[in-house]
């Protein structure tokens, strides 16, 4: 590694990205906190925080190491040692190119993907998991997962001359995705899906309505996803530039455009445009448009937008057809908008928005850069749905992920936490 | 002495509060409820999955009062709480044997 | 244009407060929705959601050129075109000075401000609009209203070499507005004031207590809008310079003055300093810094904030006198606010603090700059406020704007949108 | 004072760091005030809301130049003399070295913590203070105590040539506190202890339950607390540069690590791991990194974060022990976890990552280092209780401090607001 | 007439709801409510402080009904609302002396 | 059978159940309400605009009981439940027909 000068903009940017990133997790927490009946908004937003503090560790161990190692020069995963963050403060990131930025801002900014991609399979298991076996789910998931799944993405190696090693599987092969629609959305919506296999069914479920307890909460959830977004986003140029200049619009606009194509099909379906609709739009679109932002023009994003949020819109009714209870639909949002996003780019991809870019279907390029993308889609949708499935299912047999029903009918708050979420004014329970 | 228990609209109690302290009534017990009658509910939408709420938002309203003046304060609740359309209420009278104000211990209808 | 290298610090400073400003319309959201009946809270901050899908798309056709080209030379209106946007991904912005910043971020925060702006005027017509209607409303408004307006105040033209094509009608004339007293509040403001003469008062007004449904929700909304302003206001200097650190102290030191200054009026008035109060008086500190932040002293910047805390106190009543409902004080707050703002400037404007600026009559400027700046606010509301009502009977008159009275007295959260904001623990509900 | 060139990255950050620094504050609002019983909630908020408006006055007349000036060239106070901010806006920073940012984003960056350290106190005295004499008290508080210790610990002083004037007396003595460990949370712990004495027991402590009233609020606060840290601490080294890097991680991990320590704690000796606990291990793990977080590897700082949560946990109960009743435990947090951060540096300070600092123990720099840490925590220890204690019986005595047994029966928010922060969809209370 | 109120466990309303209806009863004012009884509550734990709830969450039904309608009634209420484990509650009958619709002024039976 | 309804004063609810604990009472079912009575309510201001509120949180507490015990506990909960001021509440009596456990389906006395 060369020493580079550091520049601060470039480094001001990917600070502040790394926090925009952290408030997606309570984001998260909170849109989903929302979405829950109140007797178990707690262990909702308590599966998102504790997600923070065990992956922050690990990470510093040997996450950073294991997803953005170079040294074993594997395409499927770092190095296997510890992360010794605390010795490299003052080198610089390569990763495949140079980057004029401290090494720990990257690997913090990098941390927060870590961190929100387990959090984000909370919601397909709603109100019926057990919290300590959800942390250790979380631990191994992330090491036999997420790590190596973003070193295929993300690492695009270590540059000595004109040799690269260590770079990741999807990323040496020209997969494009700039900020994660394979590694993080992909890859939790699989993931959902076998976890909501694996623990089942709620009690009551498409017999009792389960209704959101919160919506300015899931409102304000959605709105610190949106604002966070664009760390992830515009944040993944690494560098206050142009690149991140157009990511921050498309995404912008694609979130848009998606909270616009979601109660539009409401609006037609069933009526009346709703507020979950224009939050959960507003999600799908920001999903869709993550690894697509800094390949497409603005107009594309507008498209793409739509198309996610329609698209998501009529998703979400899907699991009632296949009988899972994806309860928060993490299928329906991450993984079909994940998929939407990675394959638009073969059809709006333009080297003229990115000279880094390949060409899409529609600017000429073929079906090259489409076959590439599905590539990368197939390779971790079966990846990370299989082995969470494996997974999932260890711990179930083991010391059980699913509460007890009474736990579920009382609410697990209560009996995982001993807590309630509000007391409010309330005379009857201590609240004088 | 009766007690008078009356189920309202919820957008009437200004106007039933109103009449009944014209009528000479001070003191009165009022709670939240939920009704079921004819009246329908309507349907949510979350997702596109429709929930019926079928309870409707409802005030009860409980009124002791001495014997003679119960047809008269039924009289007037029906009046003020009236708006013609279905889901506007019932009243119910029940026979009280006995009432006791907390913060004198007195007794009976002094006590009411 | 000439290239200009990129500067990464005042590249980063803007892609901030991009996000920074996004974040204040859901901020503006929870600070309206905590304000109304719990009833028709959804409706409130659905108001504000959809109008960020609308004007965004709206933004990526053909917004940004009317609000920013200069092709047409026009002091009332940029070019009529297509924003194109995809293509210039790399050029510059010029806008009258040289701005080394990605064209893009430059859209994107410009787009936030087109944003906000409609989202203010729901404020007056709470609880009584049709969704539908309001979103046509905000197409047409901000096609008629806002783009045009942006382009008066924000739009400083082309400049190649000492020709400048293109420059607005208030810009031209050195019409001091930072960052949108006139362009956003003020217009805002008028609007407001016109759709509530045409949507008329609520049933009960005057007559039912109508109490704010969360406090709490009201404070975050403020607290949201005020660290968001930061971008908004600092963020208007488009750089990482001496100019964005005097208007970020300034646009600080005038919301706590406010603060306080709407807190005393009401210990004075009422007794009793309300946490409503409180939050108002942030808001209506901010509105009436935003045109002098870059321009005066930070002493002047706690004057003009106390005095717009105090006086707005005292505005907020007047709707009563002269009956007209203006449900959130849209006028009390932001008509107001942004009059005392622009017309401050006329006093403590300082070429001392900022060589760009003029001296006001405090700084032995004399009335010159007070005149410039009565123009601009004397203008910005007759356009506004005609235009609006214009817009508004059109609508009514053709499609309805108002609910039915029974939708009304339901709530529109059920009517329009069929759902409700709370289910709290709820047993009688679905909530179990 | 040299004229340098301002580095925009820098300023950038410093720029972004102020805006995260003041959302702290509301944040804090929401923290507390979630914890609080519905009927006093608002009450709690506005302690925080108006120490921001008047603290921001304040500043601007005399505090910044009562900190940070060095023309009286003393280790115990700046300079007593107008701030004058007014007139510097283009000169730079100088505080005993060189920062090429803005003197008024320095300013703006420095007001921010002079605001969040005497609201932290409100949490000592829930529910039962009278508003006017919290604003008194905020107001003599931070001229007393606040702008004073922060002279000592973050005035670095006026460097012409080899010669240094004006600088703090803890700074001046290498005693290491990087973003305010003393100045900040050792101070308003021990000021809180004091006013807990002043005021005394709520009616019915340790005997009622006081339940916090909304703990997706409080999770909100301390999820705004932790974004904003980011800027509190990273923003510290006022720059864009590597020492941010490592402070912007250290926070990260220490803050995910005490959220473990601290529910672990729970989970061993009550049985379950809560919502409430979590989120105070996050603040007190944030508390305990401030002082060290660009002194210690990441390793280490995991290590302080897992102690700050576990020692906190333990340590809230003591105050039903001693009888104090310090009710949302700013001791046992602030006080506790600033203590344990400033000594820990003693331990794991590494001059390794960051030459500006000393070695600990454990890097073989000796007892020296912990030393000095110590002289640090037990002055401003002192100072800060037996002043505070003075302030609070002088109000207490003259005005009065306390409300009346009936007011605090019902519930501060009617009394001292004539307000209540919630009205439910109620049917009762004319929410209709 | 009688008044038939049940105290039930939150999680049977809807079964209560749907077998009254199939009993023929279409009206019925529903509210929140809390109960202590044998079943034992819960603790919840804040920052290490104990705070026992003892009070549960419970749902009250009120039907009016005719005097002849009330045993079946009942029977229906035990058998849709019964879990067999503690705590499912409670119903009694009181007597009503009169009863009035607020649309109609209705009185009597036809105005149940 | 009797059932005794007392209207108290919230923050006196703890005290009352545990003097009802004390005399033997082990069930009872407790709700909000609000009240309106001879004591004033309080005014909120919000922007200036005046909203008097004039119900006032009270605490609902239903026992059912036999005849022979009604008068002691009345008793007693007039001892618990009062603080000398106005609004302390009040507490009535009426006759109950019929008691059913749900759980079991026991009816009378034993069900109590
Ligand atoms: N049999 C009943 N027992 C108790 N409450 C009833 C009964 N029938 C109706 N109610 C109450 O009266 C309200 C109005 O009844 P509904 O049948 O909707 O309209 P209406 O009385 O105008 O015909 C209901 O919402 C419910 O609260
Ligand atoms: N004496 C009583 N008076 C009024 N309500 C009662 C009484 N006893 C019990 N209840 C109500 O019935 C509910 C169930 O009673 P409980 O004793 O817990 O169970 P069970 O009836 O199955 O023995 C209580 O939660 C309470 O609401
Ligand atoms: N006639 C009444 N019918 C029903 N409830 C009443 C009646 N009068 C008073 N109450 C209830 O009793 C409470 C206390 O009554 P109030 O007149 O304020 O005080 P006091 O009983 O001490 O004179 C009221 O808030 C109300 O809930």
């Amino acid at each position: 590694m060369d020493q580079i000068v550091i520049n601060t903009g470039d480094t001001a940017w990917v600070l502040v990205s790394s926090a925009l990133v952290l408030l997606m997790t309570p984001g998260l927490a909170f849109f989903y906190g929302g979405m829950v009946r109140a007797k178990s908004a707690l262990n909702m937003m308590m599966m998102s925080m504790v997600t923070i503090g065990i992956v922050s560790v690990l990470w510093v161990i040997y996450g950073f190491k294991l997803a953005f190692g170079y040294e074993a020069n594997s395409p499927w995963y770092g190095s296997i040692s510890l992360s010794g963050l605390g010795d490299a403060v003052n080198a610089l990131a390569n990763n495949g190119g140079e980057y004029p930025i401290p090494l720990l801002a990257f690997a913090t900014f990098q941390l927060m993907f870590a961190i929100i991609t387990p959090a984000l399979i909370s919601g397909a298991i709603a109100d019926r998991a057990r919290f300590v076996a959800w942390g250790i789910f979380v631990a191994i998931w992330v090491t036999l997962v997420y790590f190596p799944v973003a070193h295929w993405v993300f690492a695009f190696g270590n540059k000595v001359g004109d040799t690269i090693t260590g770079a990741g599987f999807l990323a040496a092969r020209g997969v494009e995705d700039f900020a994660g629609g394979t590694a993080v959305h992909i890859n939790a919506g699989a993931a959902g899906l076998a976890l909501a296999i694996v623990l089942g069914k709620r009690i009551g479920w498409q017999r009792s309505p389960m209704r959101p307890h919160s919506l300015p909460l899931v409102l304000l959830g959605a709105s610190l996803l949106w604002f966070g977004w664009f760390g992830f986003n515009a944040g993944s140029a690494l560098g206050a530039n142009a690149i991140a200049g157009l990511a921050l619009l498309n995404t912008q606009v694609a979130a848009g455009a998606a909270l616009l194509g979601w109660i539009l099909v409401e609006k037609i379906r069933d009526g009346h445009p709703t507020t979950l609709g224009a939050a959960s739009g507003v999600v799908a679109g920001l999903v869709a448009i993550t690894p697509a932002c800094a390949f497409v023009a603005p107009w594309a994003a507008v498209v793409i937008g739509l198309i996610a949020g329609g698209f998501c819109a009529l998703a979400v009714g899907l699991k009632y057809r296949f009988g899972f209870d994806d309860s928060l639909d993490v299928v329906g949002v991450h993984f079909v908008g994940g998929v939407i996003g990675c394959l638009s780019i073969g059809f709006f991809g333009s080297s003229a928005v990115n000279s880094l870019g390949l060409d899409g279907i529609f600017y000429g390029g073929g079906l090259a850069l489409l076959g590439k993308q599905a590539l990368g889609v197939v390779l971790v949708t079966f990846y990370s749905f299989f082995l969470t499935l494996l997974i999932g299912f260890a711990i179930e047999k083991t010391i059980g992920f699913r509460v007890k029903n009474d736990a579920e009918l009382v609410g697990v708050d209560q009996t995982e936490h001993a807590e309630s979420a509000y007391e409010m004014g309330g005379i009857l329970k201590g609240g004088r | 002495m009766k007690l008078i228990t009356a189920i309202i609209k919820p957008g009437k109690l200004d106007d039933v509060k109103a009449a009944l302290r014209e009528a000479g009534v001070t003191g009165m017990t009022v709670s939240e409820v939920s009704g079921v009658g004819r009246q329908g509910g309507h349907v949510e939408v979350y997702r596109g999955s429709e929930y019926p709420i079928d309870l409707l938002q409802k005030v009860r309203i409980e009124i002791l009062a001495k014997k003679e003046n119960v047809d008269a304060l039924v009289e007037v609740i029906v009046k003020s709480a009236s708006t013609g359309s279905i889901g506007d209420g019932k009243i119910w009278v029940t026979p009280v044997e006995q009432v006791v104000r907390v913060r004198t211990g007195e007794n009976g209808e002094n006590a009411i």
